[in-house]
């Protein structure tokens, strides 16, 4: 399950949607959260906006991939809009039989979301004006 | 023919607005768009930093586009 | 934090008192859940028993010795009594300021605590005698 | 002198006890003691797979007991 939202998660809700059957013996999950620094400068909060149909559709292949590669069950949500210093700004959870197979997955399926589902961070800042995050460019 | 245009993040700020209908004639591929927008507007993004989406799906840059179809340039991602 | 408990575990609550600050960007939890399965065996329950000074004492060192490697907070609960099926053994939890550190700090922490506290497990089967586990006996 | 051993897991399963009384002769190594137990009660463990705590601490096998000592014999560890 790839979803985005706009409020903020409820990362225990999101652990039992997972639902890590009776054979899971591993349940690995990962919170990026907004921190308040960034390259030196003092971050007050950021926008996330998404090509939202892409979005969805590159995650759930992602995640699709990742059970694959991985044989666990992965699930993963990012948020969109305004969110404050410390808010969860993306969740992923992987329940696999071993914690060697959960780690790889959760791991992989956070660098892979980074890196392929389009989604972009708009940083405010405590001094000057906000600028949209390129990193690649 | 009409293309939609969808622009993001600092494309969107650059333009001020997050969809434009163009017109052109074709035939026309998805770079020379944005080559023609790039200049237009001065984008500092080079097309190989872009990823371009025809319709809600990812897409060729060379891919020929037809009337009616939705382009969307994808500046570099930074979500997570 | 390192504690042993004999309730169930409450993973929000644990998150929370870890308290990832403004400045951690990457919160990366571990639970070890009982499986119902181990070796080829219907598993349908375990036992924890602990030598708890020794447990306690050298999983606070194993915290201290995160801190330092990784400059994660990082804390880990480990149930002991009766477990059910699905019931969260194992809690280690790792906040940091990147993902990378994070990731590495809980894989860390988890393998270091099966290898090093004295803590030892008895399966209860579907069909036959419970048998301690003793692994690398 | 007077030591109190202390069993875990399959060694308390097999003594039926969690912990005994022990009076023996010093000197005593903590490895001389576990040779005794294991002739006794023909623990499968070789010390080499086990770990020994004096006193709460993670401890030598050479180290001399004393008199008061509580001696923990340690199986391989089995938890997360």
């Amino acid at each position: 399950m790839f979803a985005l939202a706009y409020e903020a998660l409820d990362v225990q809700e999101l652990s039992g949607k997972l639902g890590p059957g009776l054979d899971a013996g591993a349940l690995v999950c990962f919170e990026g959260r907004v921190r308040n620094h960034h390259q030196g400068r003092a971050v007050r909060g950021l926008d996330y906006e998404a090509h939202e149909a892409l979005a969805l559709a590159e995650g759930e292949k992602i995640l699709i991939e990742a059970h694959a590669r991985f044989a666990v069950s992965a699930a993963c949500v990012h948020r969109l809009g305004s969110l404050g210093l410390g808010e969860i700004a993306v969740w992923v959870g992987a329940a696999g039989s071993h914690r060697e197979e959960s780690f790889a997955a959760c791991r992989w399926v956070i660098d892979e979301v980074k890196a392929r589902v389009p989604i972009w961070k708009r940083e405010y800042y405590v001094d000057g004006d906000p600028v949209w995050q390129h990193p690649q460019a | 023919m009409k293309i939609q245009i969808r622009y993001f993040a600092e494309l969107k700020e650059q333009v001020g607005a997050d969809q434009v209908l163009h017109r052109c004639e074709p035939p026309l591929t998805a770079a020379e768009l944005y080559a023609r927008l790039r200049e237009r507007h001065g984008f500092r993004f080079d097309p190989a930093t872009l990823r371009v989406a025809i319709n809600g799906a990812f897409a060729d840059w060379q891919s020929a586009l037809s009337d009616g179809d939705e382009v969307s340039f994808l500046p570099p991602f930074s979500g997570g």
